[in-house]
């Protein structure tokens, strides 16, 4: 119940800048995910708005009341810590309570609320277990549990179920939602897990080297990344990058030419380079071209390794365009990934023809990483290497 | 085990060798090993000295020690004349009567100082095991400059000396001193709850006063158990009754005594009266010999003028608590030939008086007492010496002692402090010892 | 209840920091002072602290300032006045030079780093197995570690000092081969003896503390339980074991008992150093200014180790290693 | 380099050795195994410290022999029934003196433990807020660490000497204002009263650095994530306190106060030191030491009170066994 | 390089039986994923093969040997914790060294393989770090990085990717299969992440409750999983389940039924209780039932909530079929639940049509929850409320 307020916050280590000039205005109850890669700073935020850590410079507001040097405890916040840390001398039950003792809560609401704390979690019935004779799986419960317990006005919860299995996660994740609206509290949560990052969030706020990337609902930082790292991010598996230059009425890229209307888009020009990207599932096998809004000519690839998924297979494709150089870093998946059905029928090594979806190609400023744009549509260019392949 | 267990070992016959002397910091470095190879300890003799580290009370307890493990060493040990007979008793020190040649035993005998001699012989068989190293003697120290101000002069210091006053004049006298000066404290003396108080200065009190521990001088070392306990006669109870009234005034005593004694010697014992008197801040001051040399050189280049007396004479004359030390050998030394020989020398003169030149200690032969009388800085002082050695009172030395001594210590105390009257301190004393003496005898 | 507090709390910042920016000039330091405070409780608990710290430091520093001024006084004086009346250091070159100080002091250092080290060894093992393994027995071992100390030490030198001088045989099955009494090693093993108990609990608290987690990920990567022990639980549970490394050290530095009766009472004679400190009484004079300049000598090896020791008592050392 | 590395596993000397042990022994259960490591503990105790405890019990049922050093024949309880009727006459002060005509301080029993409370209450607290300051991040901290340790290195002798030249009759820098308040007579070191407070003060002061150390080690051995975990659950600083600090510390400050409390029941040092005196405050290990050391060695009423000693000390573990039962915190005791 | 087996392994904690006569028998090399529910036992099973937990019961072998009773540090495996563990004393240097370090490793040799080790999780250059100064993700690397820098037979990983994001988890994955390749070392790896499972591992190993439930080729465990348990737990979103009975040739659920041909399998009969179950992505809109090979009669439905998922959106129905009681737990999520293609135009409070994917509905026996067919064939029985709609 409390908006909060970052405004260019940066906490400086030694020699790290673990937050670098944030700026975050989040509403009152708003969910907000952070993610990005490992050490981006996702937990050093957490911590400046929890109070734990000083920032640098900056400040920081929650519920318009300046708390930048306020300590942790009259913040109104409670916070899922990414290390769990349960407190080893007590029990489950002391450890989620441990909030309402603090605040004096009468015996009977507070089993009350430790109660249904655990059944949140799924931990009723091992009240009484140390943290030593637990699960991590379960330890993380606990750690939920001990942070939902309580009313605050902000929930930070640092990878609150990056230890529980797919099917619990998928309820807890219900629950936290549940919880969210019940309590209206604004949440600040960290995760790793796309999944939950897209259905539970109202914006995706996207950091990288202690930057704030783009702040968006879900779908937004999905289909128009604000800039390179952002595509790439989003998305499991990664989108798929390639340079390209931006020929006349054409994408040009390893000798291959998608037909481009370059007047449709703003700051594109003749001969400029960029870097184009393509999500997996926006490319087709040319049988299902149909279900691509805007098909582009079909190429001819040869599939590489094949993982089936279960739900989908992953094929990767030997090489048909330079990649970027970002990518050279996964030795072995230059090529091109895509996504399809799982009742296809295809095999390793076999030559089949793809074609993309064009309303589905990102371009990216080749300098500056910036989108330039989501989508692109035919133009007069020549598709070289094949006829026009346009349909609907 | 006895002399002669352990000292038949192979080297004991045989002159050479270290002989370690528990000795004291006194006798480092002043050319005692020189000395007493000059007196006769053949040259293949090596002496050393050894530093006890403490006081009377751990020495003898590091004694005990040495003595229980069969230690060789210390060969020979100085002990303090008020503990070594339960030493003796036991038989945890060589009987020199059997070991060494009845010609010096002799000499001893006949040379030394008997009240010393006294307390290294075996109290039923009247063997000799220890010989005199130094007699103490307690004495008056004053401040003449202040005393003559206060009336008196050369005649009475003189007169003092021989036939001191008694304890009501003395303290009269030493009222008048202090209430013409500005100094701070009239008499001191040594009244903390310690050792000292029970052998020394409350017994003086009380024998100077009629009273006795144990019915007289003779049972001072037993038999324990046959002996008449005597603390709560009228006579003993004067003896405490004049200590407090020198702190008090409270003329409890039959003597007319005033109190001008502070009552902070309740809880002093000899450094604090020694360096209070030489500061000038008191009038008198009872202490041993040895406090003359350092009045002596405190009072040199000041207007303080120093005089000495030996105690004040209560109804019963005037008591002396005898102090000193007096060597034994150690049963179990491995070196007993070369040690008696350290023995003897010890013995002779030249070493006895270096031992008065460089350490102030009195000579143990009264045939001495002249070399002392020309010395400069004690000479003047030798009669008062002289006096209190003639009127010296052995200490109450048995086995049960130190059980008796803190039961002494700490009644009398109280009463000085007066926690406790006089009677009740005498009757707890004397329901306490007679207990000890019943349930040891 | 809570709630009155909490406004009173708003009310006290809002004022401060709406006085702030008016009329910043004017304020005395001491409010502004007051006002970080109130901002910053943290520093004003500091504050508190040090304070009070001062206070009590200064209570308990007396009698060491005290020392000192006892070691200015001049020999015999035992009247000793507040501020030292004249400033003299040479007393401290005057305790070597009238006993062999430094080797009593060497005497003791031996004694206490022997002990230290092979209690802390020793007890390793046993607040090991205290502390971290089950076994049977475990409770009654451990209590029988605490009757150790029920008794004065006292008690035990009579049997001691006799085995050590060979005249009863030990646990009454074999008598020493040499006699030890005298040596160092009659004041080392009875000393091992009595300091252990403490170095054990002290050990065994601190070793039971440390996560199995960190064990455990030491023996996959293929140490030994003991290998875990000296590699990764010692250093992990330092601020215990220099503690206990510490206590111990005093303890039989300044230990007076047994290496006073155990020992000869010469320094050559391997006595301690406590033994120089008070050489310098005798029947009827005490040097106290030499007393007290041999003690404060004698503490420097101590505030040495302390100093040394201090860091690996302070090493919040825990953090950041589990995720548990 | 097989050979290269089998050398130098065995030329790293202690670890080489140690480790060639440890490997053999790592098979072993954990219960054999955990024997096998209390085996050189044990081996030292059992020589140095059992063996002669046994031989003192033993001891206690042995007649003294006033002239001393020796055993007299068997006499059963008969020390002990002395000591606690009061009827043993060469005792130096009354253990315990069931008329209670003996004032309270002047029993070693009750004098005693009325130290140890008195001492360890002071202490512990003393050492608490120590503690704090020595972990507390301040300029300086170092140098007042050393200081607050300091105390505890002062050898008991000269600890003694301070104090006394503190209160000596007359000059002491502390007997005349003392007096002039009320609070203490003129001679505090002859007074059973002002010479318990004194020898109380003079513990307290050397032996709140032994608590203060430990509680510090105990202090800096928590998991400092917790402190943040408490933090943001709204804990104020007493909460933290209460609830992460103190119950994290438990167990060393038990071990603390455990050691200390047997520490301050055999007290004798500091006594004999201050030259206070056994007679003034006679603490139960006085009697022992005067016993034993007196000039004539009363053996078995020295064992005899050692012994008593032990179960009066021993009562008093089992109160904290108790207390660290019931907090539900394992010293591996409880 | 090792084979591993467990046999009757029981591992009894107080009053829990972690791990419950499990019998594993992994082939020298072999990848194997242990996956199952928070506190199924799946940690506890790793560290009896460690040897840091002697188990109550049973023996385990190494490469033949038998090592039950043998330390930790011969059994020649290299282990990354859940807890992560590392030595809070050592920077990271000298962590993913110790293990070198306790061989005598040269001091050349030595760097070069942290060097190498450090590579591969990205963490080069933080040689020099200590724990407290890395964040959670950078902590857990370099616990991978201590493993991997020793050539151990057998590698336990017990969620090692937990903390990191997709896109390093994506790398991370090709590194250690990269690693497994070279090395040839059997890998026990517990995952959450079913993507993880199912491309990483050679087979899959699910435990419920302490016990093991399948071990089976990861696709095996999805198409064909052994019990209702392995069914709802493979796969996420999860499978739907619904109570039926058999009927006449038709499978009856709660008034709807599908034709079906009960003399086709073994082991059911008119009348029995069963309880079927279909994956999200094996209902189809009625439009795309094309796309399903055995496609059932349409049912009408209606839209619930609509999850964008970004490549595909989860569509939740409001319930048509019984839920099992199992389900009943999760409060709102009664209704069945199908994935669908991001590009479908659908709106939340729709009616739809869609089609159940006949050869993809298992079938489980409703005591035992074992399975009993895998895809149903059409049969006699007439599907009730609404025309028989069979294509293809
Ligand atoms: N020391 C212990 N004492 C009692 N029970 C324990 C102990 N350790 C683990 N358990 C229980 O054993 C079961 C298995 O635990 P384990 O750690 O193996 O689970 P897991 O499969 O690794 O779960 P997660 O995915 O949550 O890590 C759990 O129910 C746990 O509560
Ligand atoms: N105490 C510290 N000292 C120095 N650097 C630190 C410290 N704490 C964190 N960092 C660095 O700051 C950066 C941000 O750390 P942070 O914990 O916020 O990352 P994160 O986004 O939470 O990563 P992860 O997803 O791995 O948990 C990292 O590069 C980390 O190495
Ligand atoms: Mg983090
Ligand atoms: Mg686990």
């Amino acid at each position: 119940m409390a908006r909060v307020q970052l405004t260019d916050v940066t906490k400086q280590y030694d020699d790290v800048t673990a937050v670098d000039n944030m700026n975050l205005d989040l509403k009152d109850g708003e969910f907000i995910c952070l993610v990005g890669p490992s050490g981006c700073g996702k937990s050093t935020t957490l911590e400046t708005i929890a109070g734990l850590t000083k920032p640098t410079s900056g400040e920081i507001l929650i519920g318009d009341k300046e708390v930048t040097n306020l300590p942790p405890k009259d913040r109104g916040i409670a916070m899922v810590f990414q290390n769990i840390a349960l407190f080893p001398h007590m029990d489950v039950y002391d450890n989620i309570s441990f909030g309402l003792r603090l605040r004096d809560f009468p015996q009977d609401e507070m089993d009350e609320r430790v109660d249904e704390a655990a059944r949140v979690v799924r931990m009723k019935g091992m009240l009484d277990r140390m943290p030593s004779e637990m699960s991590g799986g379960q330890r993380q419960r606990v750690a939920i549990a001990r942070a939902i317990v309580r009313d605050p006005d902000v929930f930070l919860m640092d990878e609150p179920l990056a230890n529980l299995d797919a099917k619990l996660r998928v309820n807890m994740r219900t629950e936290l939602q549940r919880l969210h609206k019940q309590l209206d509290t604004t949440i600040i949560y960290v995760t790793h897990n796309q999944a939950e990052a897209m259905t539970m969030s109202d914006r995706i706020a996207v950091l990288d080297k202690g930057q704030l990337q783009q702040i968006a609902p879900p779908l937004t930082c999905y289909n128009e990344p604000a800039n390179r790292f952002v595509a790439g991010f989003i998305g499991s598996p990664s989108m798929n990058f390639a340079d390209a230059t931006v020929g006349d009425g054409t994408l040009d890229a390893n000798g291959y030419s998608i037909s481009f209307d370059t007047s449709a888009i703003d700051g594109v020009g003749n001969g400029d380079a960029v870097e184009f990207g393509i999500r997996p599932e926006d490319i087709y096998l040319e049988s299902n071209s149909a279900e691509a809004k805007d098909p582009s000519r079909t190429f001819s690839v040869t599939t590489d390794v094949l993982e089936p998924m279960g739900d989908e297979i992953f094929v990767y494709l030997k090489p048909i365009l330079d990649t970027s150089s970002e990518q050279a870093d996964f030795e072995e998946r230059q090529g091109l990934l895509m996504s399809i059905d799982p009742s296809s029928d295809i095999a390793e090594e076999e030559d089949v023809e793809i074609v993309l979806d064009r309303s589905h190609l990102h371009l990216f400023d080749d300098a500056t990483g910036d989108a330039i744009s989501h989508g692109i549509v035919a133009g007069a260019g020549v598709e070289a290497d094949g006829e026009s392949a346009q349909a609907d | 085990s006895g002399g002669g267990d352990s000292g038949d070992g192979g080297s004991g016959d045989e002159i050479g060798g270290t002989v370690t002397v528990f000795s004291g910091s006194a006798f480092v470095d002043i050319g005692m090993e020189e000395a007493l190879h000059d007196a006769g300890v053949p040259d293949s003799i090596d002496i050393e000295m050894v530093v006890p580290p403490q006081d009377s009370g751990s020495k003898q307890q590091q004694l005990r020690t040495a003595i229980n493990a069969e230690e060789a060493d210390p060969d020979l040990v100085l002990t303090d004349n008020g503990w070594t007979i339960p030493f003796i008793v036991r038989d945890d020190l060589v009987n020199l009567e059997e070991e060494m040649d009845d010609e010096f035993i002799a000499r001893v005998r006949e040379e030394g100082v008997q009240s010393m001699i006294d307390t290294g012989t075996h109290p039923e068989t009247g063997d000799l095991y220890s010989v005199p190293v130094f007699p103490d003697y307690p004495v008056i120290t004053y401040r003449k400059d202040l005393l003559r101000d206060a009336g008196y002069g050369d005649s009475d210091f003189e007169s003092w000396r021989t036939d001191p006053p008694t304890w009501a004049e003395f303290t009269q006298i030493v009222a008048e001193a202090q209430s013409g000066s500005d100094v701070q404290y009239g008499h001191l003396w040594q009244g903390n709850n310690y050792v000292g108080l029970a052998c020394c200065t409350f017994n003086e009190f009380l024998t100077s006063m009629g009273g006795a521990f144990f019915g007289g001088e003779d049972n001072l070392f037993g038999p324990v158990g046959d002996r008449p306990v005597t603390l709560d006669t009228e006579e003993s109870i004067d003896g405490i009754e004049a200590a407090v009234d020198i702190i008090h005034g409270e003329g409890l005593s039959p003597m007319d005594i005033e109190g001008v004694s502070p009552q902070e010697v309740a809880g002093w014992i000899e450094p604090d009266t020694k360096s209070t008197f030489e500061a000038g801040s008191a009038v008198t001051q009872r202490n041993w010999t040895y406090s003359i040399g350092g009045a002596v050189s405190s009072f040199e280049g000041t207007d303080m003028e120093l005089g000495v007396m030996p105690l004040p004479q209560g109804p019963n004359g005037s008591a002396h608590a005898q102090g000193g030390w007096i060597m034994s050998m150690n049963p179990h030394t491995d070196n007993m030939a070369s040690a008696k020989e350290v023995i003897k020398a010890w013995w002779e003169d030249p070493v006895l008086q270096l031992q008065f030149d460089e350490a102030s200690y009195m000579p143990p032969k009264p045939e001495l007492f002249s070399y002392v009388q020309e010395s400069e800085a004690v000479g003047p002082y030798f009669e008062a010496l002289q006096y209190s050695a003639q009127n010296l009172m052995p200490r109450p030395t048995t086995s049960v002692w130190p059980n008796q001594r803190s039961i002494v210590a700490n009644e009398v105390n109280a009463a000085l402090r007066k926690e406790k009257s006089p009677e009740e301190a005498a009757s707890a004393m004397q329901e306490q010892i007679a207990a000890i003496e019943e349930q040891s005898g | 209840m809570s709630i009155d507090a909490r406004n009173h709390d708003d009310a006290e910042t809002f004022d401060g920091s709406g006085e702030e920016t008016g009329d910043e000039e004017n304020k005395s330091r001491i409010a502004r002072w007051a006002d970080d405070w109130i901002k910053n409780p943290e520093k004003a608990y500091a504050v508190m602290l040090v304070f009070l710290g001062g206070v009590l430091l200064t209570t308990s520093l007396f009698p060491l300032y005290w020392l000192f001024n006892v070691s200015m006084a001049p020999p015999g004086q035992t009247d000793i006045p507040l501020v030292p009346a004249t400033f003299d250091l040479s007393v401290f070159i005057q305790v070597f030079q009238q006993v062999p100080f430094a080797r009593f002091m060497f005497n003791s250092l031996f004694y206490a780093f022997t002990v230290t080290v092979f209690v802390l060894l020793v007890g390793s093992l046993a607040g090991y197995a205290f502390g971290r393994l089950e076994f049977r027995g475990k409770t009654p071992l451990l209590f029988s570690l605490l009757v150790l100390s029920f008794f004065p030490p006292a008690t035990l030198f009579i049997p001691l000092f006799r085995a050590f001088n060979q005249q009863v045989p030990m646990l009454g099955l074999f008598t020493l081969p040499v006699e030890i009494y005298g040596t160092p090693a009659a004041v080392v093993t009875p000393l091992s003896a009595f300091t252990m108990p403490l170095a054990i609990f002290i050990l065994t608290t601190f070793y039971g503390q440390i996560p199995d987690g960190l064990e455990d990920a030491a023996r996959v990567e293929g140490t030994t339980r003991l290998g875990a022990l000296f590699r990764v639980i010692m250093p992990l549970s330092a601020p215990g074991v220099a503690t206990a490394g510490i206590l111990t050290f005093i303890t039989v530095y300044t230990e007076f008992f047994f290496s006073f009766l155990m020992t000869g009472n010469s320094a050559a004679e391997w006595a301690p150093v406590v033994d120089g400190v008070i050489a310098f009484q005798t029947q009827y004079t005490v040097r106290y200014d030499l007393q007290a300049a041999a003690s404060l000598i004698a503490i420097v090896p101590v505030a040495i180790l302390v100093v040394v020791a201090q860091d690996k008592i302070i090493s919040g050392l825990t953090q950041g290693a589990l995720k548990e | 380099m097989a050979v290269e590395q089998g050398r130098t596993e065995t030329a790293s000397s202690p670890d080489g050795v140690l480790a060639g042990l440890a490997t053999r022994t790592e098979n072993l259960s954990e219960q054999a195994y955990a024997y096998m490591l209390l085996v050189p503990a044990f081996t030292v105790l059992l020589l140095f410290a059992f063996w002669p405890l046994a031989s003192a019990i033993r001891m206690s049922f042995f007649a003294d022999v006033i002239t001393g050093g020796q055993l007299g024949e068997f006499t059963g309880l008969t020390n002990y029934v002395q000591l606690l009727t009061n009827t043993n006459a060469l005792a130096p002060a009354a253990f315990v003196d069931p008329s209670f005509q003996t004032p309270i301080l002047e029993q070693a029993l009750f004098m005693t433990i009325l130290f140890a409370v008195l001492s360890v209450t002071g202490e512990t607290l003393l050492g608490f807020l120590y503690a704090m300051l020595m972990k507390a991040e301040y300029r300086g901290r170092r140098l007042v660490r050393l200081l607050i340790i300091l105390p505890w290195a002062i050898p008991i002798v000269i600890q003694g000497m301070i104090f006394f030249l503190l209160f000596r009759p007359g000059y002491g820098l502390l007997t005349e204002p003392l007096q002039q308040l009320g609070l203490f007579s003129s001679l505090p070191l002859n007074t059973t009263f002002d010479s318990f407070v004194i020898v109380t003060v003079a513990d307290i002061w050397k032996t709140s650095a032994f608590m203060a150390l430990l509680i510090l080690a105990g202090l800096e051995s928590v998991n400092q994530d917790l402190y943040e975990v408490a933090d943001v659950m709204g804990a104020s600083r007493w909460q933290r306190f209460r609830y992460i600090t103190f119950p994290l510390v438990f167990p060393v400050l038990m071990v603390a106060m455990l050691f200390r409390t047997m520490g301050a029941l055999r007290v004798y040092g500091i006594i004999e030191s201050t030259t206070v005196g056994c007679s003034t405050v006679p603490s139960m290990t006085c009697l022992v030491t005067q016993f034993m050391f007196g000039s004539a060695s009363l053996y078995g009423s020295a064992a005899a009170v050692s012994v008593l000693i032990a179960i009066v000390v021993g009562l008093f573990i089992m109160v904290y066994l108790g207390f660290i039962r019931r907090s539900n915190q394992s010293l591996g005791l409880a």
